[in-house]
């Protein structure tokens, strides 16, 4: 009879590493210098991957081993490797002072993260107490609050490849939704997206490189010749 | 079988493009293989009539009257454009539009033909997949590869202004599609809990389509509402629209003309398959609301940019805005007829609209340009053709009868009243009168006047083929519906009603 | 007669049309074989057409017959009952009239413009307007409404090389697409009431309807067509639309195509709905008096001479309302009969306006054919070299006025009566509003006498003003026989209008379930009566015959006295002035300057007046004088809607700035608003 | 038949007779207010019969119109007189047109008139044709009010049908409506036929007249027709004044006594209503041409109230 790991020590692992990954989340928002926050994001990645490999190991499910390779591969180490050789082929180092300056923008990300509490709560069926719903319920909310604080920093910076970041740190709120929701998508799905992520990032990282050659400078706030 | 040739047809076409380099082997290809395509799709849809559904690989593919319908759309969008296209880019060569940037160092661009030719059949062959792919994730991947395709031509030519739009669609895009995906995998999770751990038919909409009854309620809300925002993206609903009209304005004409039909469709597509489910999970109400909200505040954005427009591109870009909203708006308007206005809508834009992006390429091509104000009027002179088609299209495109599209808003406002929606269907004529009023004032000013002396154009062979051609069908289809097609759009109806 | 042939006829008119339409669209290279496949295929069409129509009139029974259409959703079905007969008697003979002035009129346009397109449009028109009078299923109807509407604009639109016209023709397409959506909106209700689009399902809607689904429903049709049939406050697009367009469609325009509007409201108010809310019904009679006093005042003021026309347009539309809206009323206050008077007054107006109106056209039309300009003060002394349009258009011109013994004065003659009736039927203080209503149609009559002697008289009589005088010449011979027709159909329709009147018993019957024609007609079979006994009496045929009669002293005397010193001709006392020229003859704008004066309080005329002096300042070397009316309704009504609503346009469009950052927060706050409100229950 | 014949041709040589006659008496009238000998009554009749005898002079400029119009405003106005009871409730012609056919035939001769005006191309012929039909015009409504009132009353408008109504209740020209009625069409009556203080026909001086100006061209037998035509006009309109609202003395039977009296009663009111007219046009002075529309507001309201109090009291 092989050992039966507890499920109970698996979900505060699980917690604890979420919780980790959303205060990384917020420490990009504050992040100035581009490279640092590609890191922001690697370590962030690699503690996903470690999430997925966590629930593969407590409920014996194989298929996420893969999940968790792919993404400790993919996005902790291809991605950002991509991402800083742009950077430094471009040679910019520091971001631009954002829209909203860094204390306030840290405030709204933890408002966002409040938000995702409580749209989470809905979710909270007190009545089927199975540690399960309960991690669901916690992890959904960190993955919301996640895949929101991502969005604000799309928005809120000026730089191509921080909005390029902050759409891959919004995918990996929908990484951790999807791993510990339903342990994973499935995996013919999971390769498709993750192929998608790829050739997404190459892409919007082609298009960075020229319109850093078009308009020798990466500040997207200055695309602003089409307009009514 | 034949779902596995509709795939494999447009991926060969885009392979022997990539290797055989030469221009008008290329355009060869290009047609017939979309020609081939357009004749599978019949093929489908004929087989579909007789036995309901075909599903390939047990059920990872799988096409019913709905997905058929829209690969039907899809497959006829193509080959109109790659008919267009031709003349199009033989037009752009002599005018020698892509000159000045041959250092182009992407490192699989070597021509921009060639770009155009191998892209082309990606974007349609994953347009083909969305509607083929039986799994809700695999319709997600499909519509993220049409925006990765897509983005390619809207930067096809390398201005600055299309770098910009491009990044502008593929940023906005990217994020749409993460909320459709986040909608997705909290689909998967409702029903996970009912389905159980079955790995990969969890996602497959003709399982999920059966015990939609019983998914969890608030997850189902959330999906659907991130779903509607996402695939409402792809769709261009306000306010998610704001891509659409630096996109449109700045592809080329036939890319332009397929991401404003068959992009529209798998968008919509998506959104009709989650809506089915979240009607029958949450009873149509929830959905409804929202859609109606959706649909109408997109026709209101589209009005006042139609009625003060600049530039005749981007007044094509807000049509279509206001399309996809009247569309959101039927599908939120319910009930059998506004599902059956709803797709008789669809069909009837996508055969109408790349006929308006034809004429208003043929016109940019003559004038070089594409400001009102740099048009000195009086294009019938100079070109009698394009002229009177581009008005014909543009009353087609608002809606005045004898065009079909009358018969699909006529259907839709029937919709609306019999849903009680009096105040509502009020707005929608007001807003269609509006958007005809400010369509009309733009294009008589460009086409009717005294004659500015221009030389004559209309000359191209392939271009006038593809125009007439898709002139006649629109006419035609004003008074007369292949009784088939309209079958097929009744038994989507019924698949959209509920099973 | 069986039903067949009716059927079968009408049917070969549309096909003459349709046919007519995609033959000179193929012609199109070969002019003058162009012309002659237009105007024949139109006369076949028109003269079928009308055969349909009597035959139909005179076996009474309505016909109804349904073709699958190749939408699935609709069938084409058609109705050819008493009403539709009537309409489309009046399209056949205008058709007839105008297809045969064309031969000569498009003359003109061989090598100069497109006679293909021009044909194909026309035809298009023409089958469009047959179709709309006979249409029994909403979804046809609206089909033809809107396909008339944009064969009108193709054929308005006809000189796009004008700036004005390319104006004329938005402002009439977009007014014709707003009228089509209130449409729209009204067929969309009562088809939700019966759930079928067919017209025999609506019958009697007005019962199932809550009281505010009434007024919804009224308001939209009124709308609808009162936009069409031009009724002010929505007449702004008529008098700019109607000029500019090829004379010969102009007839038709103000002819046929505005009495579409009369047309559907008859047909929905009476027939579908079946009766509406006396308010309704008082609604349309004021309306009716505002356009017709309205309306005869701004003709007053055009020297335009198609202007000018159109503007008397609104005028009989007026008039017409007033009949319509007395039978609404009298409908819904029970008195059938009285209500099959007004029906008929309306009706009959309807049809004499669209003949004289149709001629009068005409005869501008070969005035503008002849001398090239529509100012009328440029014209004069057109009797000389064109003696039969002249004359023509005076016919028209008395039959306008409504003076008798012509049509147009039987058909007030018949809204007067029913008026007074009006009086007595109805109860309240509102009564009074119909012997008001008459007195103002008495006014309009006046000033419609008064408006037409200038045109009449400044075109037509006296000395040329313009230089195009010397080769002015009289129309070719084809048009005469066109403008003929309709002479001779005014004359008849007035002497005879006691052998026309049974036209209407069916429709009267029909509608208002009411055969009225009997009591209409008293004794000895050529005296014309109001329908109630003793109420009122006139014969325009005995009348004539007493003219005449009377006549025969009157030349008597005369002949005995020139016979002594004979009849000599002299120069006009000119206060010794060298002679009498164009230059100092009295003008329209001087002839309207006395009822401009009177009415200022509505026109609020601007005057200037620049004198160029040389040597000394009582001898003015030139004065110019400039004179205009305010347009009150586009000044004070339509341009600031226009203003407000491109106002508010540029507004929004900060919008879309560019910025990808407000783009992206657009989508963010509605997730986020969307995340708070739209998950939890 | 032949029974309308005969009354008509006794009606028409009673209208031809009285109208020159009605004219020089008022004409008479005035001249003995104003402390004048003035032309004997019977000058009318010597002024047609000399304009009759006299050859004439028609302006180079005109065409037919010109000579059209003095037959037709003769013959309308004639027309008119026969479907007007004049000493019996009835009018030879009454049945084949009422009081609107009346209105709308002598609209008919204006409208020619008019045209004649300006056929000949003289400023003076235009001046008198606009004036003409601007104040015909604004006329027009306060009569056809006035007339409605009275149509209302015997709910007919055949002029026969009113006077035998009114003949049977002869004291109803005391209601208010009646009264009031009456004031509006005397106003109307004063400007249709061309009177003080709205047209001097007495006058040629440019600025004020209106009626003259309009015929200064005609000459000879034209110039007779119109003016036989203008003043068998203006008895038309007396007599339905005196006959609808006064019915004093109309026999509605054919015996020679009733006529008789018929007659006289009629010529009675006939001069006291010309008595009145006169009386107006001494003691008023002409207005100002854009003064008229103020008078023929007033005669409007008149006949609005007139119509009002038909049904109040």
């Amino acid at each position: 009879m092989p050992y039966l790991p507890n499920p109970e020590l698996g979900n505060r692992i699980i917690t604890l590493m979420a919780a980790l990954v959303l205060v990384l989340q917020i420490a990009a928002v504050g992040q100035r210098w581009l490279i640092s926050s590609i890191r922001i994001f690697a370590v962030q990645s690699f503690l996903l991957g470690a999430i997925a490999a966590v629930i593969a190991y407590f409920n014996q499910a194989e298929h996420i081993y893969i999940a968790a390779l792919l993404t400790v591969f993919v996005k902790a180490g291809l991605l950002p490797r991509f991402l800083e050789r742009l950077v430094k082929r471009i040679g910019i180092r520091r971001e631009i002072e954002p829209l909203i300056n860094v204390p306030l923008s840290i405030l709204v990300a933890g408002c966002l993260t409040l938000v995702g509490y409580v749209v989470a709560e809905s979710f909270y069926h007190p009545e089927e107490t199975s540690a399960r719903a309960a991690l669901g319920h916690n992890t959904l909310a960190v993955a919301i609050a996640l895949f929101l604080i991502g969005f604000f920093t799309m928005l809120n910076r000026r730089k191509a490849v921080t909005q390029v970041l902050g759409l891959l740190s919004l995918e990996n709120g929908l990484f951790l939704a999807a791993i510990s929701l339903t342990y994973g998508v499935p995996l013919v799905v999971e390769i498709g997206i993750f192929f998608d992520v790829l050739v997404a990032v190459m892409v919007l990282g082609l298009l960075v490189f020229r319109i850093r050659e078009a308009f020798d400078s990466m500040d997207v706030s200055k695309l602003r010749s089409l307009h009514e | 079988m034949i779902l596995l040739g509709l795939l494999i047809v447009p991926l060969i076409a885009g392979l022997a493009a990539f290797l055989l380099r030469r221009r008008p082997v290329m355009e060869v290809v290009n047609v017939t293989a979309f020609a081939v395509l357009f004749g599978l799709a019949v093929v489908l849809c004929a087989q579909i009539l007789r036995e309901g559904s075909v599903s390939l690989w047990k059920g990872f593919f799988y096409a019913d009257a709905l997905s058929a319908l829209v690969v039907l759309l899809s497959a006829f969008v193509a080959l109109a454009c790659s008919i267009y296209a031709v003349g199009y880019f033989r037009q752009d060569e002599r005018d020698g539009v892509f000159q000045e940037d041959e250092g182009v160092r992407a490192w699989f661009v070597v021509h921009k033909l060639r770009e155009y030719y191998t892209l082309t059949p990606l974007f349609v062959f994953s347009m083909i997949l969305v509607a083929l792919a039986n799994n809700l994730g695999i319709l997600w991947v499909a519509i993220e590869g049409t925006t990765l395709a897509s983005v390619f031509l809207v930067m096809f030519y390398g201005r600055a202004t299309s770098l910009e739009a491009a990044w502008k669609y593929a940023i906005i895009g990217g994020v749409g599609l993460s909320m459709a995906l986040f909608g997705t995998i909290l689909t998967y999770y409702s029903a996970h809990q009912v389905l159980g751990t079955d790995t990969l038919a969890g996602l497959n909409w003709s399982v999920l389509v059966g015990n939609a009854a019983q998914f969890d309620k608030a997850t189902m809300r959330l999906a659907f509402i991130l779903i509607l925002l996402g695939y409402g993206t792809k769709a261009g609903i306000a306010p998610m629209h704001t891509w659409k009209p630096d996109a449109y304005s700045e592809a080329p004409i036939p890319g332009a003309a397929m991401l404003a039909t068959g992009v529209l469709n798998c968008a919509l597509y998506g959104l009709v398959r989650f809506y089915i489910l979240s009607s029958k999970c949450l009873g149509p109400q929830f959905g409804s609301r929202l859609l109606i909200i959706f649909g109408l505040m997109s026709m209101g954005v589209a009005v006042p940019f139609i009625l003060v427009q600049k530039n005749f591109r981007r007044l094509l870009a807000y049509s279509s805005i206001d399309h996809s909203g009247i569309m959101v708006l039927a599908l939120g308007f319910g009930g059998p007829l506004g599902l059956l206005g709803m797709l008789l809508h669809m069909t009837f834009h996508s055969i109408t609209k790349p006929l308006l992006f034809f004429c208003a390429g043929n016109v940019q091509q003559h004038l070089k340009t594409d400001l009102f104000q740099q048009a000195k009027g009086g294009l019938i002179h100079s070109m009698p053709l394009s002229g009177a088609a581009f008005l014909m299209v543009t009353l087609a495109l608002t809606g005045s009868p004898p065009f079909s599209l009358f018969q699909s808003e006529f259907t839709i406002l029937r919709a609306g009243f019999s849903g009680g929606y009096f105040v509502l269907a009020i707005f929608l004529i007001s807003f269609l009168v509006l958007i005809f009023s400010g369509f009309l004032v733009h294009i008589v000013s460009l086409v009717l006047g005294p004659d500015p002396g221009l030389p004559a154009a209309d000359t191209c062979r392939w271009k006038k083929f593809s125009a007439l051609g898709l002139a006649t069908v629109v006419v035609v289809m004003g008074f007369w519906i292949p009784t088939p097609l309209f079958a097929l759009i009744e038994r989507a109806t019924g698949i959209v009603m509920g099973g | 007669m069986s039903s067949v042939p009716v059927g079968a006829i009408f049917a070969l008119s549309l096909a003459a049309y349709a046919a007519g339409a995609i033959a000179s669209l193929a012609s199109r290279r070969k002019p003058a074989l162009a012309r002659y496949v237009c105007c024949s295929a139109a006369l076949a069409g028109g003269i079928l057409g009308g055969v349909a129509a009597v035959l139909a009139i005179l076996q009474g029974t309505p016909l109804r017959w349904s073709v699958p259409s190749g939408i699935p959703l609709f069938a084409y079905s058609f109705s050819y009952d008493a009403l539709a007969a009537f309409f489309s008697l009046a399209l056949a003979t205008l058709v007839t009239a105008a297809s045969i002035y064309s031969f000569g009129y498009l003359k003109e346009f061989e090598g100069k413009r497109n006679l293909g397109l021009f044909g194909f449009l026309f035809h298009i028109l023409l089958l469009s307007l047959a179709i709309v009078f006979t249409a029994a299923n909403a979804f046809l109807f609206l089909i033809g409404w809107e396909v008339m509407a944009l064969a009108a604009y193709g054929l308005v639109t006809f000189y796009h090389e004008e700036h004005e016209t390319r104006r004329a023709g938005l402002l009439y397409i977009i007014m014709a697409h707003i009228d089509a959506g209130c449409l729209l909106l009204g067929f969309a209700l009562l088809i939700q009431g019966s759930g079928s689009a067919e017209f025999a399902s609506f019958h009697g809607a007005i019962a199932h309807l809550t009281s505010g689904r009434q007024a919804a429903a009224f308001v939209l049709f009124f709308l609808g067509f009162g936009i069409k049939a031009g009724v002010i406050p929505f007449h702004i697009w008529l008098p700019a639309a109607h000029p500019v367009a090829p004379s010969n469609i102009s007839a038709l325009l103000s002819g046929i195509v505005i009495k579409t509007g009369i047309y559907g409201m008859t047909r929905i108010f009476l027939d579908s709905l079946g009766g509406v809310p006396w308010w309704a019904g008082l609604i349309v009679l004021i309306v009716g008096v505002v356009s017709a006093v309205l309306g005869v005042l701004y003709a007053l003021m055009e020297h335009d001479l198609k202007r000018l026309l159109a503007y008397h347009s609104i005028e009989n539309i007026g008039i017409i309302l007033m009949g319509l809206g007395a039978a609404l009323i009298f409908r819904v206050a029970g008195h059938p009969l009285l209500a099959a008077v007004a029906l008929i007054a309306a009706m009959f107006h309807t049809l004499n306006h669209a003949i004289f109106k149709c001629l009068l056209f005409l005869g501008a039309g070969s005035v503008l054919h002849s001398t090239g300009t529509r100012n009328m003060e440029e014209m004069g002394g057109l009797i000389r070299p064109m003696p039969v349009t002249a004359f023509c258009f005076l016919i028209g011109a008395v039959a306008i006025s409504g003076l008798p013994p012509l049509n147009g004065f039987v058909s007030e003659w018949l809204t007067y009566q029913s008026l007074l009736a009006g009086f007595g039927a109805t109860a309240g203080l509102t009564r009074i509003l119909f012997p008001l209503a008459g007195s103002m149609l008495a006014l309009t009559g006046a000033l419609a006498a008064a408006c037409f002697v200038k045109a009449f008289a400044i075109a037509f009589l006296a000395l040329p003003r313009g230089d195009e005088s010397h080769r002015v010449h009289e129309a070719p011979r084809s048009m005469l026989v066109g403008m003929g027709l309709l002479t001779a159909a005014c004359v008849a329709l007035g002497l005879g209008v006691t052998w026309f009147l049974p036209t209407f018993d069916a429709m009267t019957d029909q509608l208002l379930g009411q055969r009225v024609v009997g009591h209409l007609i008293s004794e000895n079979g050529f005296v014309l009566s109001a329908g109630v006994p003793h109420s009122g009496t006139v014969s325009p045929a005995v009348i004539s015959a007493g003219l005449l009669a009377l006549l025969l002293p009157a030349v008597l005397m005369v002949s005995i006295g020139t016979r002594r010193f004979g009849r000599k001709r002299g120069p006009v006392w000119d206060c010794g002035l060298p002679r009498l020229t164009g230059e100092n003859e009295y003008t329209a704008t001087a002839f309207s300057k006395a009822l401009r004066m009177v009415f200022s309080v509505l026109y609020k005329p601007r005057r200037e007046i620049q004198a160029v002096f040389d040597v000394s300042p009582y001898f003015p070397k030139e004065i110019r004088f400039e004179s205009e009316i305010e347009p009150t309704f586009e000044k004070r009504l339509y341009a600031p809607l226009q203003e407000f609503i491109f106002r508010l346009s540029a507004k929004m469009r900060g919008i879309q700035a560019g910025s990808i950052h407000a783009y992206l927060a657009y989508i963010f706050v509605t997730l986020i608003l969307l995340l708070l409100f739209g998950v939890r229950r | 038949m032949t029974e309308v014949l005969v009354n008509s041709v006794l009606q028409l040589v009673l209208l031809l007779l009285v109208a020159p006659l009605l004219t020089g008496a008022i004409k008479t009238l005035k001249a003995r207010l104003q402390t004048r000998r003035g032309p004997g009554v019977f000058q009318s009749y010597r002024d047609i019969f000399k304009l009759l005898r006299k050859g004439m002079v028609v302006p180079e400029t005109a065409s037919w119109i010109f000579s059209a119009a003095p037959y037709l405003v003769f013959t309308t106005a004639t027309l008119v007189g026969l479907m007007v009871p004049m000493t019996t409730t009835h009018a030879p012609l009454s049945l084949f047109g009422g009081v609107l056919a009346v209105v709308y035939l002598l609209a008919l001769g204006r409208f020619f008139l008019a045209l004649g005006g300006l056929d000949t191309g003289s400023s003076f012929g235009g001046l008198g044709s606009s004036r003409e039909m601007t104040i015909s015009a604004i006329a027009e409504p306060a009569m056809m009010l006035a007339i409605f009132t009275v149509a209302l009353g015997a709910n007919s408008t055949n002029l026969s049908e009113m006077a035998k109504v009114a003949v049977s209740q002869s004291w109803r020209f005391l209601a208010p409506s009646q009264m009031l009625a009456f004031a509006a069409l005397f106003i109307v009556l004063i400007a249709e036929t061309g009177r003080i203080p709205v047209d001097n026909p007495a006058t040629h001086l440019e600025l004020t007249m209106i009626h003259e100006a309009m015929v200064l061209e005609y000459s000879g037998p034209y110039l007779a027709l119109i003016e036989w035509g203008a003043s068998i006009k203006q008895l038309v309109l007396m007599t339905l004044l005196v006959n609808t609202f006064f019915p004093f003395g109309l026999s509605s039977d054919w015996t020679v006594h009733a006529v008789g009296v018929g007659l006289t009663f009629y010529l009675a009111k006939l001069l006291l209503l010309a008595c009145l007219v006169v009386l107006v046009e001494t003691t008023n002075a002409k207005l100002r041409l854009f003064r008229v529309p103020e008078l023929l507001m007033v005669a409007f309201i008149l006949g609005a109230l007139a119509l009002i109090s038909t049904f109040l009291f």
